[in-house]
């Protein structure tokens, strides 16, 4: 959660997943331009001060036994890199990993490509509009590759992207973990705003139980 | 050079509140401070005047679906719809915990009927460990069609009877801003025995996504916290404080100390920080540390001297 | 290249507020625009839906000492006192300029009792330039202590019947928001005859300062206006929407013309630009300008279409 | 009427008297920070825009033909540089005009004097700490000095000082004008906020019938 502004307006954080991050303690966020919020971060000049408050809650939960598949969609994609890396860093074999990146179109997926090409993992990404390789969805990307029937799968994106995915991994019996977003205000389990529904009928809090919860737990709204 | 002597006393931060005296003015608010455990890894719980937790009712609530908040200019809206796990589940499960801060524990309650205010000031005076019951009057009355307890006079004083009938612990009534005249609602609670009033709770408000024609908030309407509604909280907390003769607790959109002075000055005996727990964890701790820094600045014996001190006309 | 076809028709912005029809529907504020000469050098008056002028009395008041402002968080608070040159001088000295503007020009009337406001009427309503009245019903009326007109139906029934019964151009009463129900308000001066409501008035606030231990008003409370309480006013534009077939004019917070359409989904036929018009000068008409933008580019046939449009549930 | 900050809050414009301003369109404002608009503004880069809206109101009316004392106290002393400029350029004769400026030390008052010298008028100064030149207020400075009887007295600085000076003219019969101060809304009489009593008992608005009035025209709330 980050504060963008020093005044009273915008009064609340802003969440953010972290890009990357070093020992050392410098974080790097990935972020859009939406609102005011993040016009204001968007205008910070390096070697200003940003109050930050975190990390927060579940990340994804790897499971180091069983070949990954990232799936990053639209900003999606931000969490995905520290996944990525965390997940070469800690499982024994990755050479049947695939990370899948997606974006409306090449400006929203080929900057964020070397960085991943780095890690030595699969790649393969698509654009809405074929001006970067594929055309076409995630979910497309994913039909397309045949997955060991032992994947687990790492999602985070657009809501709807998420839910095809889910219903996806059902079929397919693939363990699937997804990344989703809420309006918060603490980011620290206090005001119960961040509510997700979840099968189980009570609420979920995105900031605290999440924002990584099984796919199975959702209940997608589209 | 000029010798610094120290100062012969440290100045008495200590307020009472009916028979609760608490160490120094400053309260969290309820439903902004969760059960006071999320808080712990990030401040000295100890240090607070004491913990209002979020408000139980009788049975569970599950709350209303997403979106719940939204921001505004300098405030938020919120429409949690008063999700808790019910008063059994907040004994068992929170009590032992927030028993052992020793720091007063209040309890913030709600019901949609009289007999559910009762019931659970009855269960609630049973733990050891509550030290004054706030009585939240903002939630609809389901046997007057939803109107809310605080809106009328005479509902409110009927609450405040219930309440006080069965508890053994003093009784704070939380009054809502969403009335033609607090002074009214606060003086028919005073004369059914409250020990204290506290407000202001949100004032309803909307907001609309234009993009999408809709409400922000699932529930279309919801309440309005933060700096925003700071002058209409100090105008009703001025107002309340010169009719009643129990003590007035002040709330919205503290965020400093300079802020809940402004309170102490309009006639505020303590004050609540709320909303400003979200943007800073620590803004409750701050806030005492800065009272506790102008009390000794301004070489105030008690900073009881301040409450009701404005110097008017 | 895809041929670009102009429109068939430009969208219609028109609004109607009783019998009164506004090319947009964009007025502004009383009290936020003086007698709009002010804003002569600094746009063009003549693309306003309406100009509401200062609030007017039989006689001048001299308004309250200073100081008069002061700003809150996203907000400001005022106490000017219903400073005003009176009804005579008013006609003598503004009427003339305002009439030749070719807008229609709503007077803003307030009395402090209900012969004074009908004597203002009567008297307003023999100059041809008047194209509609506003009443003020935020006023405390003398001969019930004080009690604002505005915070009790039968009062606000009463003003509203008084001013019909005198008028001869659409009658717009304003609302106070300082009340527990303003859906009982509106319902009350739509019974009598009202043309159309607006709202809201300001909150009634109050700040203090610190060092001074002082009231940073003068007068100690003044009204709340600003971005702070748009969601206060959008709550209530809409509940009072829902309940009224009287067309109903949105004001509070708004500054640009995505708050304007903001009300409009929420219930409102027209809105009021107050408070930005001291922080951009232009502010009115750039809510005309984004209005227009907003229908070509979403291909509304009229503005009308907008007008509680908000999809809920 | 400075907007010192692009979002809602600080919400209204900040009224400052113009220091210099050049025919190239430039101006310069001299000012204090006292709170958070003031703040925001000492902290706007070189190149970023900001919004101004003025000139606005009534300034000093120069008397031609008689000798001036200017007098700025604090940062009453802002407006006197342009003040002095004018009065150096309209009037014929400016042998023996006068300007006071004094501060509670030296750093309120020593770094303007250059300014002032350049335009060679006779100079005054005085300090409440004795810091910088005379110890004591620019009415004693007032006091201590043989001005020709037909001098005009233009003041500004903390309302204290004013009746103080205000008194002190009347007494030796010196029209002078004072320049107050009101917290503003609008700036340009659309709000009525700036009020200001005056002898003939209406009220005046500092923005648009100031803010320099005659000193006998004003009721000093002291
Ligand atoms: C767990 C989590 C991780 C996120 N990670 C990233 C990331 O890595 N990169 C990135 O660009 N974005 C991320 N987001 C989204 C990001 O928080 C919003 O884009 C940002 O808050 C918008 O702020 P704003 O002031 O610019 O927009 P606003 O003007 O406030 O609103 C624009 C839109 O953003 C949404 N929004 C506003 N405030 C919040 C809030 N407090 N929480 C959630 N959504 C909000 C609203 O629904 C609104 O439609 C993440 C969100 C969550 C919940
Ligand atoms: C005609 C005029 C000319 C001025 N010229 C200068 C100048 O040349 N240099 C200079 O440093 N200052 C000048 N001032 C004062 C300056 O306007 C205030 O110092 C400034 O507005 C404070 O803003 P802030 O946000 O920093 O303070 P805030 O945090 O808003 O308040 C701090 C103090 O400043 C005063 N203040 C706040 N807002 C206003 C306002 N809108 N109008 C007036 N006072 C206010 C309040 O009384 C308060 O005590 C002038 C004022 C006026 C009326
Ligand atoms: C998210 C949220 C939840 C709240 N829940 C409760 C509640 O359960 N009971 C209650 O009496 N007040 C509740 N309140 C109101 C606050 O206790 C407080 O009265 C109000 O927010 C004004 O103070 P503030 O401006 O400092 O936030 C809640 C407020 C917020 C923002
Ligand atoms: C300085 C000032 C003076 C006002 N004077 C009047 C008035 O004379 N009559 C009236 O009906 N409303 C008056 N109002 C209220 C506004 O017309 C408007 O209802 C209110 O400010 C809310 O809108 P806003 O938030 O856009 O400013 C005044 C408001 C301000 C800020
Ligand atoms: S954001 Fe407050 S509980 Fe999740
Ligand atoms: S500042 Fe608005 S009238 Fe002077």
């Amino acid at each position: 959660m980050i504060r963008t502004g020093a005044g009273k307006d915008p009064l609340l954080r802003r969440p953010f997943s972290i890009h990357q991050s070093i020992a050392q303690g410098q974080i790097q966020i990935y972020f859009k331009v939406v609102g005011r919020g993040t016009e204001i971060l968007a205008h910070v000049k390096k070697g200003e001060a940003l109050s930050v408050f975190g990390p927060l809650g579940r990340g994804f939960r790897i499971a180091e036994k069983s070949p990954a598949c990232l799936i990053g969609g639209g900003l999606g994609i931000a969490p995905m890199l520290f996944l990525a890396k965390r997940i070469s860093q800690v499982k024994k074999d990755c050479s049947q990993d695939l990370i899948i990146l997606g974006g409306r179109s090449r400006s929203e997926v080929e900057p964020l490509v070397a960085d991943f090409e780095q890690l030595g993992l699969k790649l393969a990404c698509s654009t809405d509009d074929g001006s970067y390789e594929m055309r076409g969805y995630v979910t497309d990307v994913f039909k397309n590759h045949d997955l060991p029937a032992d994947c687990s799968v790492y999602c985070c994106g657009p809501e709807a992207m998420m839910a095809r995915i889910s219903a996806m991994c059902k079929e397919h019996h693939y363990p699937c973990q997804v990344s989703v977003e809420s309006v918060m205000a603490c980011g620290m389990g206090a005001c119960l705003g961040c509510s997700m529904p979840t099968k189980s009928g009570i609420y979920a809090h995105v900031c605290l139980d999440g924002p990584v919860f099984d796919a199975e737990e959702m209940v997608w709204n589209i | 050079m000029e010798y610094l002597k120290e100062s012969d006393s440290i100045p008495d931060l200590r307020v009472k509140i009916g028979t609760l005296v608490l160490d120094n003015p400053v309260m969290t608010a309820s439903g902004t401070f969760g059960y006071a455990r999320e808080f712990e890894p990030l401040m000295n719980l100890r240090r607070l005047g004491a913990i209002i937790v979020k408000g139980i009712s009788l049975h569970p609530r599950a709350g209303n679906p997403p979106p719940r908040i939204v921001e505004t200019a300098c405030g938020m809206l919120n429409a949690i719809g008063l999700q808790n796990v019910g008063v059994e589940r907040f004994i068992k499960e929170k009590m032992e915990y927030l028993g052992n801060l020793s720091v007063p524990i209040i309890v913030n309650v709600l019901g949609d009927s009289l007999e559910e205010y009762r019931q659970i000031t009855e269960r609630l005076c049973h733990c050891t460990a509550v030290a004054a019951i706030e009585v939240n009057i903002s939630c609809p009355n389901v046997k007057k069609g939803g109107v809310a307890f605080g809106t009328d006079p005479s509902m409110a004083a009927a609450v405040t009877k219930v309440v006080k009938q069965e508890s053994t612990v003093p009784v704070i009534v939380k009054l809502s801003p969403n009335v033609t005249d607090i002074v009214a609602i606060a003086a028919a609670v005073e004369s059914e025995g409250a020990d204290a009033v506290s407000l202001i709770n949100t004032l309803i408000g909307m907001a609309v996504n234009l993009k999408t024609r809709r409400p922000e908030l699932a529930n279309v309407i919801g309440g309005l916290s933060g700096p925003a509604i700071k002058p209409v909280a100090l105008r009703m907390v001025y107002q309340v404080a010169r009719a009643v003769r129990i003590p007035v607790i002040g709330i919205g959109g503290i965020e400093t100390a300079e802020d809940a002075l402004e309170f102490m000055l309009a006639g505020a005996t303590a004050i609540q920080v709320g909303t400003a727990n979200f943007i800073n964890p620590r803004a409750s701790e701050e806030v005492v540390e800065g009272i506790g820094d102008y009390a000794l600045r301004e070489n105030l014996h008690s900073i009881r001297e301040l409450i009701g001190a404005l110097k008017v006309g």
